[in-house]
This record gives structure tokens, C-alpha cells and sequence, in this order.
């Protein structure tokens, strides 16, 4: 076995030092009868056979890279510069553990310390954490903070238009806890000005599921008024363009952050952002690396707060997380120093332009209407027909529409939300505009 | 090991650089919204090459499973086979959108279908699902599983959760993020649950017991039996932590022992690297009791097709999407590989190099409970007046080796918990033992050897204490 | 310009530094009316953009993962561990130069060393470079070496069965020097037994480019009994199982690498491989590292004999090679050191049993027949239907069935080069033989 | 840098170990052919993850453009973008066979197509060949070319070339291969060919000059064009030594002042890394006299199609298949990356580079020739009495700096032959000026410092010496 290396005869050279009869006699603890089970496994595969058979069900999957594709509703289709995986599956980042011992994990520290100034330049907060397991439960821890924050109050506020897995998943994480769930309808500023003094928070979300970009200014005003903590989830994507959550007062921020520099990858693994106002950031959890010097006063970095968590605190940790997205978050590190100031908004201002041209062409299509909204790179079509029958059909001929909403909501038949990012051609955008004309005769 | 300081991104950012060419835009354009739109975006700004060289001298900067021996217990540092890497970045998987749809996702669901079943098979439960995104995750399931299942049945008043002194920290943790309370049980003199301790404990306020097997201390819960019916007939649950697994796969099934739900960690045994933090996959298997009370969607066949489903009585939803996919994918390969025998040979190796290493390290590192390991071993670093385990941690890395894990279990004192993994060599192993036998030898001849160490990395010994207590977390120009 | 730093800015700086007013001052000595050309090519193009162009280029040719792949004759479909590429892009192997400066190219030199020792081990020969360009040019240099090594002797003598395409190399080689070509149909020991005087080398390919194995043995003492040389051409996947040529007495040896952990990728970058006896070591041409010790004793490795080479001997040298195929040596160097003993020996038996499996269901087809002679991994096939005809309906279904030999010399019409290695399963086998019936028909 | 030393694979092995699962053969088995078979085979015998990280600790022994600045003179070390690799290691090209016929490689001909096409319009000439491997192999290809042309001619009698004395030592030797005979040119006062030598060393035995523009000494050849006119007039052809084409890209064609062919080192100027010493490409383009006498095949487009063909009055194949494909893929990524406005920032800023470098150093190291460089320039480090050029080059290492190529071009003593391409940053120019004008002070202050760098290395200078007069050029167990 090549990664099994002890040979029988080193077997017997170390039972020998052991002292023990057999390899079945170091397993005397576990009860007789429960020992050695026969499993009913497909027999062992070389790796020339696996990797053939994987290619095979890797190959069985519409595939972003031979459509033209304007699906996202939560994962997008971005453009990766080459050195993003080139350099984030090297040995020493991808094979190394937490960075318990910091005097020997200097590389993973110093990451995650840029990842978090990169990712608060980008949200406007001094204090982001090291990821979580994705954009839905960073959201869903960001709201168990608040409502910890403020052990009177019981319900959050979140948008309807919240990306409905998202809602899920937060009811999941709240279902044990005395805590309620109200949704608002309109604007994150119409839900600010009626909170009431039961709310712990407001979560906005910026855009939110329909592609809206709401005016979040004055909006935390509003919610700090009552007594509550604005939490913003953001499209990392459009920050490089908007302004910043917490420019706009944001306490607590959160985003889904695979955009920056990762692949869809059927869903995972992906970035969960999370960082709030530095007054709040003993209250947040995850792992947080912080600056500190060695006697001789050289700069290093360390794993810090870890009084916030399970392996020091354990019931009384803010959260169980320990392991994380690490490999995930180094790529949207490497991804943002990358691209930088100057990439990132210009990534942005290409989604802009091209969503709206998008935008346009299908206005102009007979049955179709598209929001009046102010939108950032996705936008909600009203179809003439089934939503769900122009992806099918279209999806067949590689052209991937959008997401029909009827997946989520049975009743909202005739609509698609469209997405539309920097990897768009014309070209493909004029095809879709052509094809959804054609799948709707 | 880099030894040169390396600066920060910002440090190395010159105004007007960019590391990435984007195109003009193709479309006519559109009037950017006024009003909406940020001033500045304080990144840096650095060409391809510079975010080349900073990142991979960082990289150099680390130990890695891919360098160095990396004995951290309770962490399974197995070597992950490249074959997992090559798999789980086909383009045919990075490319594949979560809301394709069943039909245009074949592919990615017969692989998880696939895959729950295997996995369902090794731990001998019922069902699983793949949605938990880390161990943790996968308890947070399990618990909140358990308290469902009692709460469908109208029992209201179990808000008790069992836990071993041993366990790991995300035991409680988890218990408190489903509101329940924890009951702390102790260890007997052998390392096992305290039977008369765990009797004591059970009444109808409790929901189950929270067992980790084998334990943190490296040690088959002999009893392990006994402890599930014990508190089945209180009328509480079994939760398995499997994040040991890599010891008994092919040879021992928690589920055959009366576990009702178990979190697998994919990414230690099943061997996805842990890329500096993760990511992990904690997905969950249970049996009979809790099979339909699991998180969704699942993946399942109809007709010889494919699909994802919600499970009956679920806790519903964990993650948006479909688990970790890419951890998955090379678990799924992984285990293809190994197919039964290999399971077996896998869990021997890391038991008989576990015992081989204690073996050869434990007259001189002492154990606080002497009997056979299984894949992992806790000795005591406190064997010399003023040389603690962290000395001795410290110093391993001027040898090139990793230190294992420090300081836990709690209930070891000075514990060094060792676990060497089934892919290491006899060679590595006895070079590991000659070290850790040779800074003894320094701990009491030279021990400012131990105190200064280490002395081969880019920065000494950090004051942590300092760096918690006026926090800089982020870079400030 | 993500890969030209400087900005205008760092030029102004920079030329102020310099005491120049421009950069179009920098080029004041070109020829005026020759400066700044207009150039036609077509416009720059983004990273995003050109992956995009050039992955469907990629996509426009018939590629051996996704048919049954049957074709051989010098470019092979063997299996390559994924940690070879792994390993071999790591940054600091592939962006390393010749390793010209010892200390810091430990890493290089080292893997240089190993390589040239498995190689070496493989072969039967102490003395193995660093690499040449391909099995065509390092077999052309070894002929070269052989004839300077015998001043007096004009003929170099080839077996027919030599690879055409390895003969043209060859013979542009030799074209400008006094030496003579010969070919010979049999045996090479028929061959050896009626070398004359005035015969520099005989040339023996193991196997031949039909696939047939010759017995060697005696081979060399007839050849040196000649006073000739002896030069074998091997496949190194062959020498997994069969006697080395340095066991067979060879003097020189040469091959083609690629199948040692390299990718097909249209026929290069390939791997030169060359070795000899001991003796003739300072008559090798080609980069050689050998061991050496510093002044504390500690061993390293260093580029050794330069005193062969055009950098030092300028036109003394033996050949005017500099850059070699190193990155691709590696690749051969991570595959032997991983595949090892035990499996290399393993791919060849796995060659040798689907060859004459796949052999002996063909031969069982109406109107095919088989060849007689021993092979290892490739086989010659008379076809009932021009073999051209059969290859080109075939491959359109994604069965590649070998290489017509009508490709190389217009009147072998009936011929088919069958090339079946450990990646061809029982399937595919079976495939090609039900396909090779049906298109006969 | 890894300092811990590395033992050789073989010192790793360990009996019935290996890294790679294979299959059971799945056919029938046939008798293995007796006599024939060897009987033993002494290779390693390692495990996977000894095998990855040996080869990964072994890598972290060397500087590389990825990790550190590497200014070596005439080797065009420039920053690779990951693009082109990313284009290079597609699944499209790795499977694809050089045999597989026209109709089933439309994809790589084309490419190829267009890459001579480009290539042609840069250099100014009529025709290219990608066959050639490397920049010697294309000087083989040329000057065989030249050779074949006279003697198409009837013109046997030429047989002697042309070269500066200036020259890198592939041209000289390339000529003996062809059984040409070399005639040395002399420098002028100023670094280019002296005149009045080349038109006394022309006769009608001369079939042309071999020259490299901008040379070796970092400086454009000013008479390039009575040079070519001369040589011309002669009766001979002009080689052109296309290895500093990264001086003028955009900015001067070679063929439009009379070169008549020339190689190109892909690797160096259109970016493909050097691989620890190749592979390469070497594909020489011809003007209107040579165009005919390529090296083939070469890609042709007819009615839409793409394939391959030799050209009319050819030298025939230098290599089997198609050159180095792999290389061709990365060349095309690059330069239709920069497009002709790149192609010429690209050259101006190496040559802006190497100029700002120069007068950053050139008080403190002398120059031989001091008029304004190109891409690079040749300093001289004979400036400290008994410290040499060896030192300081040895020393710049411990600043984390790979040395400029020393001793070469062999006209200029003790020289350091600095080329920093335009990848590199203006900071890093300027912490690479430092510590040359910081080794400079040490020179004079402590000389030690220098004779005994580097010092920050897995080992010391080596006794290259010893070891060629000795040779172990493999392991002996
Ligand atoms: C025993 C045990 N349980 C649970 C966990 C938590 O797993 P994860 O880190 O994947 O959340 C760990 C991880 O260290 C563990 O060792
Ligand atoms: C000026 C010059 N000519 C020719 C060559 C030879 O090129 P290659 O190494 O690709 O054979 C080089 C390479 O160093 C060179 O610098």
C-alpha cells in the first residue's frame, strides 16, 4: 500500500519492541464478538482506476467552463488568476494543521493576519476572524452573537429575501435557543425605523436574494436607536465598488466569500466571512490571529482571543468551530492581494456593466420584464413562460439562464434570477438574450 | 525554513500595481450609481510576481505534513495521498454549480450517494448525510438530533448532555449551542467512563451521553457496550464522536455497539490535508433510532437516477449547498483505494506504530494510564524539576519534528498526546523516539537548551499573553 | 501589467536615477529608421480571456483520457502518479535555472543525481546525463559520440525497424560530417556477426519500431570483436522486466523517457536519455552532476566533467547542448524513485500481459493476423482493410487502434502498430478487437 | 532553504516498499519470455509520502524566480505568470499524441500556426520552424541551413564562421558540429564587432558570421546593418543569436537589418521557467534567402485545415514530432497576453531595469565598456585586491539573492554579468544594489565575510575539483 509503508517484516520488528504476539492482540480492548466485521465494500481501486472512474463522474456535471453561464444565487462564477491554486496547494500550506505552534506555522499565521486586514479593508471592520464553515453559518453565528449580545431580546430580523438555504440554515441554529425569527418585507431601512424593543438585530442583506442593492445609510442610525445590532452579509464582490458595511455602522458582518478566488465546486468547500466593530470582538467567534513579538522583538504572529473558544472554554466557548476553511480563506487571501485595490473594483465594475447590458437586452425581449431595482451583477427576469422550462431546455444547449426561483418558492413560477459576472462575453450575453427570446415562443 | 522576515501584502504595495490583468469591458457601459459607491478601497496594490514570491516564501515559513513528521494528537496527520488532490480538483468538479439542478448533476450526486453508503457500511449505521462541514458541525447535528428525537416524543425534560472528562472541547461546546447542559464524567483509574459515576448521573433529565471512542487518551472504552445500554435503558441517547475512527476502521463498527449517531471527521481519517485550519467534513451517520432525524438534503436513488432529499423527521439544514463537496470527493477516492482489507491495514498500522513509539519513549516520558494504546498515546512532559511539556515541544522542532499535541487532554497532566498515523515509517518513527530521548537527556543535563528552544524557526517564542491582551488584528499601515 | 511592475511613476524615478530623459532614450543606439516597428498581432488579451481561447483549443484534439488508446510508436500512454506533477511544479524546481551555483541548487543538483542513479540502475551503466532534448537527438548525439570515438570509421550502422522519425533526426545530424548511414532488416546479432572495419557503432533498438524484442546477448562481443561500438536504444518501461543493455555489453545507451512520468502533450517536452560505460564517460556529451564534499566534509552535488561542455570548451566541446529537457528529468526522477523496484517491474509485466492478450484476440479476427516475433508492449497487425481507413473510422469513435504504417512508408497499407500498455483495461482491449472486426467488414 | 541535509532515495529505501499502487492485471496472463528477463532491478523502494517529501525538502534547497531575485546575466531569469502553466498543464494538450493525424489535432496545429505566425512578425522574417528545442538546437538548425544554402549553390568551399569573440559558447561549438570552422572577431573599443577585423577575415571560405544582438556584453551591436551588408557582400549569410531578444521586443526586428535567420529562446524571452535547465525552445525564423531551408515540419493552413509539412529545400527533422510543444503553449499564452504595446513595455523595461541597476553600482563596480546597456551589463568584481568576483557572487547568496552569471563573457575579467528582466519591482532593484554596494564595503572591511560565503546554505562551496577528478556520478550503495 503506498501510503501505508510498514512492510509484515517491520511489522514483526516492532511487535518484537512491543512485546506483543500479533497485530490482533494490540485490539484485546474491544469486545470479541464486534471484532474484525466483514465489510461490504467495493474491492480496493490502484489510482490509475479511481482517477479514471472520478474523471468519469467529474465529466457527468453541467460544467461552467462549456456554457455560457448565469447561474449564482449564491455561488459564482468568477474568474481565478492561475496563481491562486498554483500557489495555495503547495505542501507546506495545504498539508499543515492549525497553527497550534506558531514558531513552525509562521506562513499559515501571517495568512490568516493579511486575510483579516485584507477582508476589513474590505468590509469596512478592524476585527474579521478566520473563517467559518460558510456564508449561511457565518450569517447564523453572526445572529446567535447578537442575540447573546442582548440576552433580553428575542427575536432577529431577517430580510425575505434572504437566500432561502440561508433562512434554513438559521433556523436550524436557532430552533433550541429562545430566540424568534421575524422576516421584513421591503427595505432594510423601512425594517430599521419598526423595530421594535424585542429585537436583537437586524440583518441586511447587501444585495439580497433578488439582486437588490438597498441604501444601507442611515439604516444602522435607525437600528442602534432600538437598542439593536445591525448585522450587514455582503457580496465581497460588490464592496469592491459600494460602500462598505462598515462604513455604513454595520456591527457585525458576514458574506459568503467563494467569490473571491475559488471555485464553485458543487457548493463546497466555501468561505464563511465574519468580522464586527472592534468593541465586539471578544464577543465574536471563530479563530483570530493577532501580531506579537519574541523576546528578541521580531514580529510574529499567534492564534489570539482563544479564550472566546472550545478547546480553552469548552461549554462556556462562544461557539464549538475548530476546524475552519482554512485552505479556503488562504485563497481569497492570495485572491485579494492579488487582485488588490485596483483589480477588485475594476472585477466589480465589469459585473456592473455587463449585468446591465444583460439587463437591457432582455427588457428589450417580448413577455420579458426585468426589475426597476437598483442591482449590482444579478437582476430578476419576469418570464413569459416557466421559469423552470426555459432552464431545461436551455441547459441543454449549455446555455444556463439563471436560477428559476420556482426551485425554492412552487408558486413563483415566472421568474429567473440572472447573474451575470466579469466571465460573461458579450457574446454569451447576446446568446442568452437570443435564447431566452427563442425558448419563449 | 524561511528564516528572513517576509513583510506583509501592504508592505510590499506600490500605488498603481495590480497582480491581475481584467479586460475592458465589451458592453456598452452603465452609469455607476452616486451615492452607493465607496471612496476607497484600502487594498494593496502588488504585481504577479511579488504576490508570487511573498506567499510562497510565507509557505516556507510552515511544517507541514509534506516535510516534516507531524505527530499532533487527536488530529490524525495522516499523509494525504495525491491521488485525493488530482481527484477533488478535476475541472469537471470546480466548474459544477450546486443549483444545476438533479439532472445536470449526476456525476456529483452518484459520487455522495456513493459515498454515504460506504460509509454508512464502515461505521454500521443506517443512514448518513454529508451536509456537517467540520467534526464540530457534525456534533452540532448529533445533538441536535438527539434532542429532537425526544422532543418528537413529547419528552421534554431532557436537557442533560454526558461527557467524559476526556472529551474534547467541542463536546460541551456544542452541548451549550443546543441549550443543553453538560455533566462533566469522570475517568475511572484505567482511563475508561466511570460506570458507577455514569449510573449515578442518569435519570430522565439526561438526553444521552456524549462518547468518544476510542477516547482522547488513545484508549478503547472497553466498556463501551455497557455505557450505550446503560443509557439506552435510562432513555437517553448515544452520540458517537468519531474523530478517532482512524483506529478501528475495518475493525471495529461504533454503530455495531449500540451508537445511535456518530460525526465521522472525513478529513482526518478519510484524509483530506487540513490546509492550516480546514476545510473538514463532519458528516454524520446514525442508526436505526435516529436515521430519519438526520440533516438534509441527503443524496438518493430512484429509478436509477440521482437526487438530493430531506429526511423525514430532519433537523433540517446545516450548510447551505451540499457539504464540504470537494472533501468529500477525496474521501471518496481515499477510501476506493483502500477498500476493506485496506481499512483494516490502515487502522493496524496507526495502532501498531502508536504502540511501537510508546514502546520505545515510555520509560523515560511517563503515562498516566499504562495499558495498550490504540492510535494514539498521552505521556507526561513533567519528569524534570522546571522543564515543562512546552520546553519539550519547543525543542522537538530543533530536531525537524512537529510537536504532537500539548497540554490535552486536561485530565493528563504536562500531557503529550502522540499520534504518529499509519503512514509514517518505522524509520520516521525511530527517529522521532531517538529525539524525544535525547531532549530528556538535555532536559536534565542541559535544560536551557529546552527553555531557549526553538532555535531554527524565523521567530522565537511569541508573548501570546501580550499580543490577547491589546489585540492587533489587523495590519494598521 | 501584472507581470511589468513598473509603473510610470517607478520609470520617471528610475530614469532620474539613470540621467536619462526617456526610455526611448535607453534605445538610441537602434538604428533610427528600424525603431519601433509597427507590429501585427492581434490585440493583448487578459489572463481570463486567453485561458478561455486556449482551452478550446485544447479541446480540439482527440485525447487518450477519454478514448481507448491504442497508439504508440514513441509517444506512450502510461500512467503517471499524480505526486510526480505535484512535486515537479513546485516554484522552486520549476523556476530554478541550470544549477550553476551549487549551494543554492541543492535541491536540482541532488534530484540530478538520483536521476542519473536509477537510470543508471536501469540501464546497467554507471554513467547516465542529465538529459537531451529527446530519444531522436539523444540517440543522434550517441552515434555521433561513437563515431568521434573511432576517427578512422565512416559507417554507423541502423537497424531498418529504427523509429523513421529518429532516422531523419540522424540523419540531419551526420548530414555535414563524413560519416556513412547503413541500415540492416535482420537481427542485430545477425547484424553484428557481418560488421566490417570500417563500421563505427552498430545501433540496436530494444525494441524495435515494430515492437519486436531481439535477443542481445553475444550481440556485444560480435560488435566490439568489430572493433565497433555498441549502442542500444531502449524503452525504459521495457527494462522494468528485461535485461539491461549495460548487462548486454553495451557501450552506449539511449531512450526515449517520456513514458517515465511524463504526459504525451503532442510529442514534447520529451526526455533525451543517455548513458555509457564508465570508461567512456568523458566522452559523453550532455550536463553530468556528481558528488563533492564542502570544506566541513558535508557531502553535495555539483555539475562535474564541464570540461566536456560548450560553455567552457566553446567549439571543443562535444556538443553544443546547454539547456536540456530538466524539468522533465525530474519528472522521470519523482516517477522511478516512486514507482521503484517493485512498481516499475509491475507496469511492465502489466504492458507485457495486456500486449499479448490483446495480441491474441486480434490474431483470432477474420482476415487480421498477428506478428510472431516477441514483443513487449507494441505489436505489428495485418489488416484485412488499409489500416488507414480502420484508424481514421475508428478514432472517430474514440477507439484509437495504432499507428498505420502507411504513415511512414505509403505502400505498408495493411499494417497497424498496436501499442497496448497498463492503462488499457480488459474493455478497452475488447473493444478495439470487436471494432477492429467491425470495421473490416 | 531547507538546511538539514537530504538523504538519496536510495538511502530511504526499505525492502518491499512502494509509492504507487498498481492493478492485477485483468486478462489472462501470458508466460513472461525466459533468458530475456533481468534479475534484479535496483531501484528504491519508497513509500508515497517518503517520496513526497524527499522530493519536497529537496526543492526547498534551491532559490528559484518564485522565492528569490535571480539576476543572471544572458538567462532572461524573468517571473513566469502561473497563466502560462495554467494553459500548458491543460488535459487537453497532456493527452493528446503527436501521431494522432491532422484531422485529430486541429487544436494544437492551429496554435502552432499562429505561433509561427506571430514569432515571424516579431523578428521581421519570412517563415519559422518550432522544431528546434533549445537555443542550441536552433543555432544548429541555422547553420546548418546556411551551410546547406551555399551548398545548393554550388558554393562548397565555404566553410568557416564568423564569430565575436564576445560570443556565448554554444555558437563556436555549434560549429564544430557541422564541421565548420570557427574564426574569432575581435571586440572594438567599444563592446561591438571590430570592423575593420570582419571585413579582413572575409573571403569566399567564410559562409557567414554568427552574431548576438544585443550581445553578450549587454550592448546593441550599433553596425548591425553594415555588418549584415559586408557579410553579405561576401557571399555569406548572417546568423542572428536571438538569446537577448528580450532587450527588443517591439522595438527592433532582427530580420529588418539583414539577419537571415535567427533562434529565439522561447523559454527565456516568451517565459516558459527554466525547469532547473530546460526544456526549452529554440524555433528559428528565416528571411526571404533561408525560408526554404527550415527544419520541418512545420504548421501550414490549407482551405481551413491545419497540418503539418517540410519545407521545399529543408534541412530535415532535428527532433521527433512536432518541437517543444509544451513550450509553444506557454509562449502563445504569453504573447498574446502582452500584445505588440506589452511586447514593447516588456523591453523597455528591462532595459530601464538593467540601466537604473547600472548606475546604481557602476561607481563602486567598474564596467569595461561604459556606454548605456540593454536588458543586462557586465561589471567587474576585481576591484578589492584578493577578493574575487567568485566571492562577492558567493556572498550575495546570504543576502538572499542568487547570483549574476560570473566569469562570462570570457573578454571581460572577473566579470559579473547582471540581468534583472522587467518582472522585477524597483524595490527589488534597489535591495539588490544595496547589499552589491554593502559586499563591496565588506570587500574592503572584511574580506573574510566574502571568501567564506555563503553561509547560510545546506552546504559550503564545494571542491568542484576533487570531484572531476574523481567522479561519483551515481549512488554505490
Ligand atoms: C476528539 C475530537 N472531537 C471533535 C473534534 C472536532 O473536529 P473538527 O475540528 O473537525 O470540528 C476534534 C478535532 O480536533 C477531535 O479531536
Ligand atoms: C547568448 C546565448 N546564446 C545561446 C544560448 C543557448 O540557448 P539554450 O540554452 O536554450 O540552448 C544561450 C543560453 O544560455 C545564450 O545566452
Amino acid at each position: 500500500m503506498p501510503f501505508i509503508p510498514n512492510t509484515d517484516s517491520d511489522r514483526s520488528r516492532m511487535l518484537a519492541v512491543i512485546g506483543k504476539p500479533s497485530v490482533e492482540s494490540l485490539f484485546g480492548d474491544i469486545p470479541e464478538k464486534l471484532r474484525y466485521p466483514e465489510l461490504d465494500l467495493p474491492p480496493a481501486l490502484s489510482e490509475m482506476e479511481i482517477l479514471r472512474e472520478i474523471e468519469a463522474l467529474a465529466a457527468k456535471n453541467l460544467s461552467s467552463s462549456t456554457c455560457a453561464w448565469f447561474l449564482g444565487a449564491g455561488a459564482y462564477n468568477h474568474f481565478i488568476p492561475s496563481l491562486v491554486p498554483a500557489i495555495a496547494s503547495r505542501g507546506e500550506f495545504l498539508s499543515a494543521y492549525t497553527p497550534y505552534q506558531p514558531e513552525v506555522s509562521q506562513g499559515t499565521l501571517q495568512a490568516i493576519f493579511e486575510y483579516q486586514s485584507m477582508a476589513g479593508s474590505l468590509f469596512g471592520v478592524e476585527a474579521m476572524n478566520a473563517s467559518h464553515y460558510d456564508g449561511a453559518t457565518a450569517l447564523a453565528e453572526a445572529v446567535l452573537m447578537a442575540a447573546r449580545n442582548a440576552p433580553g431580546r428575542e427575536t432577529v430580523v431577517l430580510p425575505a429575501a434572504l437566500h432561502p438555504e440561508y433562512k434554513e440554515v438559521i433556523r436550524t441554529y436557532l430552533e433550541p435557543l429562545d430566540v424568534k425569527i421575524r422576516e421584513y418585507a421591503g427595505t432594510p431601512a423601512a425594517a430599521a425605523a419598526s423595530l421594535d424593543p424585542s429585537a436583537a438585530c437586524l440583518v441586511a442583506a447587501y444585495p439580497d436574494f433578488e439582486g437588490r442593492v438597498h441604501d444601507l445609510s442611515g439604516v444602522a442610525d435607525a437600528v442602534h436607536a432600538a437598542g439593536a445590532l445591525l448585522v450587514v452579509h455582503a457580496d465581497p464582490i460588490l464592496l469592491g465598488l459600494f460602500k462598505s458595511p462598515g462604513e455604513l455602522g454595520a456591527d457585525i458582518v458576514t458574506a459568503e466569500g467563494q467569490a473571491l478566488g475559488n471555485a464553485m465546486n458543487y457548493g463546497g468547500p466555501f468561505l464563511g466571512m465574519m468580522g464586527a466593530a472592534s468593541k465586539y470582538v471578544r464577543k465574536m467567534p471563530g479563530r483570530i490571529a493577532g501580531q506579537a513579538s519574541d523576546a528578541e522583538g521580531r514580529r510574529g504572529f499567534v492564534l489570539t482571543l482563544s479564550a472566546r473558544e472550545q478547546h480553552i472554554r469548552r461549554e462556556k466557548a462562544l461557539s464549538n468551530i475548530c476546524s475552519n476553511q482554512g485552505l479556503v480563506m488562504l485563497q481569497a487571501c492570495i485572491y485579494l492581494a492579488t487582485l488588490g485595490k485596483n483589480g477588485l473594483r475594476k472585477v466589480a465594475e465589469l459585473c456592473w456593466h455587463k449585468a446591465h447590458y444583460a439587463a437591457a437586452e432582455i427588457a428589450k425581449l417580448p413577455g420579458f420584464s426585468v426589475t426597476k431595482d437598483i442591482f449590482f451583477k444579478e437582476f430578476l427576469v419576469k418570464t413569459p413562460v416557466p421559469a423552470q422550462s426555459i432552464y431545461d431546455k436551455l441547459s441543454r444547449r449549455c446555455v444556463v439562464p439563471g436560477l428559476p426561483l420556482s426551485r425554492y418558492w412552487p408558486d413563483r413560477t415566472h421568474e429567473l434570477l440572472v447573474c451575470v459576472t466579469e466571465m460573461n462575453t458579450k457574446e454569451q450575453i447576446d446568446l442568452l438574450a437570443a435564447s431566452l427570446k427563442e425558448a419563449s415562443k | 525554513m524561511n528564516l528572513r522576515p517576509e513583510p506583509l501584502a501592504y508592505e510590499l504595495s506600490a500605488p498603481g500595481r495590480c497582480g491581475a490583468a481584467l479586460p475592458e469591458p465589451d458592453v456598452p457601459e452603465t452609469a455607476l450609481p452616486e451615492g452607493l459607491l465607496r471612496d476607497d478601497l484600502p487594498l494593496p496594490e502588488i504585481d504577479e510576481l511579488t504576490a508570487v514570491r511573498h506567499f510562497t516564501r510565507l509557505s516556507q515559513k510552515n511544517y507541514s505534513i509534506d516535510t516534516e513528521f507531524y505527530p499532533l494528537g487527536s488530529c490524525t496527520m495522516k499523509y494525504n495521498p495525491k491521488a485525493n488532490e488530482a481527484a477533488a480538483s478535476l475541472p469537471g468538479w470546480r466548474t459544477t454549480h450546486p443549483l444545476a439542478g438533479a439532472e445536470f448533476s449526476q456525476g456529483a450526486l452518484e459520487l455522495m450517494y456513493r459515498l454515504q453508503a460506504m460509509l454508512v457500511e464502515i461505521g454500521g449505521f443506517k443512514a448518513a448525510s454529508l451536509q456537517p462541514a467540520a467534526g464540530a458541525h457534525g456534533e452540532l447535528a448529533g445533538v441536535l438530533m438527539i434532542r429532537k428525537w425526544h422532543r418528537d416524543r413529547g419528552d421534554l425534560k431532557r436537557v442533560k448532555m454526558l461527557i467524559p472528562d476526556s472529551a474534547h472541547g467541542t463536546n460541551p461546546a456544542t452541548c451549550s449551542m443546543v441549550g443543553f447542559e453538560t455533566v462533566t464524567i469522570p475517568s475511572d483509574a484505567d482511563g475508561g467512563v466511570d460506570l458507577a459515576a455514569l449510573a449515578a448521573a442518569l435519570d430522565d433529565t439526561v438526553a444521552g451521553i456524549m462518547i468518544t471512542n476510542p477516547s482522547t487518551l488513545g484508549l478503547f472504552e472497553r466498556n463501551i457496550e455497557k455505557i450505550a445500554k446503560l443509557v439506552h435503558d435510562a432513555g437517553g441517547l448515544v452520540y458517537g464522536d468519531g474523530a478517532n475512527l482512524n483506529a478501528i476502521t475495518g475493525i471495529f463498527r461504533p454503530g455495531d455497539a449500540g451508537i445511535d449517531v456518530m460525526h465521522f471527521n472525513l478529513h482526518k481519517t478519510f484524509s483530506t490535508p487540513h490546509g492550516g485550519g480546514g476545510p473538514g467534513s463532519g458528516m454524520v451517520a446514525a442508526g436505526e433510532r435516529l436515521a430519519d432525524y438526520l440533516p438534509g438534503p441527503i443524496a438518493v436513488k430512484k429509478d436509477g437516477r440521482f437526487d438530493m432529499a430531506m429526511p423525514k423527521a430532519g433537523i433540517g439544514r446545516l450548510k447551505a449547498f451540499h457539504g464540504n463537496f470537494g472533501v468529500l470527493v477525496r474521501a471518496y477516492t481515499y477510501i476506493r483505494m483502500l477498500g476493506a482489507p485496506g481499512l483494516r491495514r490502515l487502522a493496524e498500522t496507526a495502532v501498531l506504530n502508536a504502540n511501537y513509539l510508546k514502546a520505545k519513549v515510555e520509560k523515560v516520558y511517563p503515562l498516566k494510564y499504562g495499558r495498550g494504546c490504540m492510535h494514539e498515546f498521552v505521556a507526561m512532559g513533567n519528569f524534570v524539576e522546571g522543564v515543562h511539556t512546552l520546553d519539550i515541544a519547543k525543542r522537538l522542532i530543533d530536531y525537524g519534528f512537529h510537536p504532537p499535541t500539548i497540554y490535552f487532554p486536561l485530565i493528563v497532566p504536562e500531557a503529550l498526546m502522540i499520534e504518529p498515523t499509519e503512514t509514517e515509517t518505522r524509520e520516521t518513527l525511530d527517529a522521532f523516539a531517538d529525539a524525544l530521548l535525547k531532549i530528556a537527556e538535555e532536559a536534565r543535563t542541559e535544560p536551557e537548551l529546552l527553555h531557549s528552544a526553538p532555535h531554527v524557526t524565523p521567530v522565537g517564542r511569541l508573548d501570546e499573553v501580550a499580543a490577547a491582551r491589546c489585540p492587533i488584528l489587523c495590519y494598521r499601515g
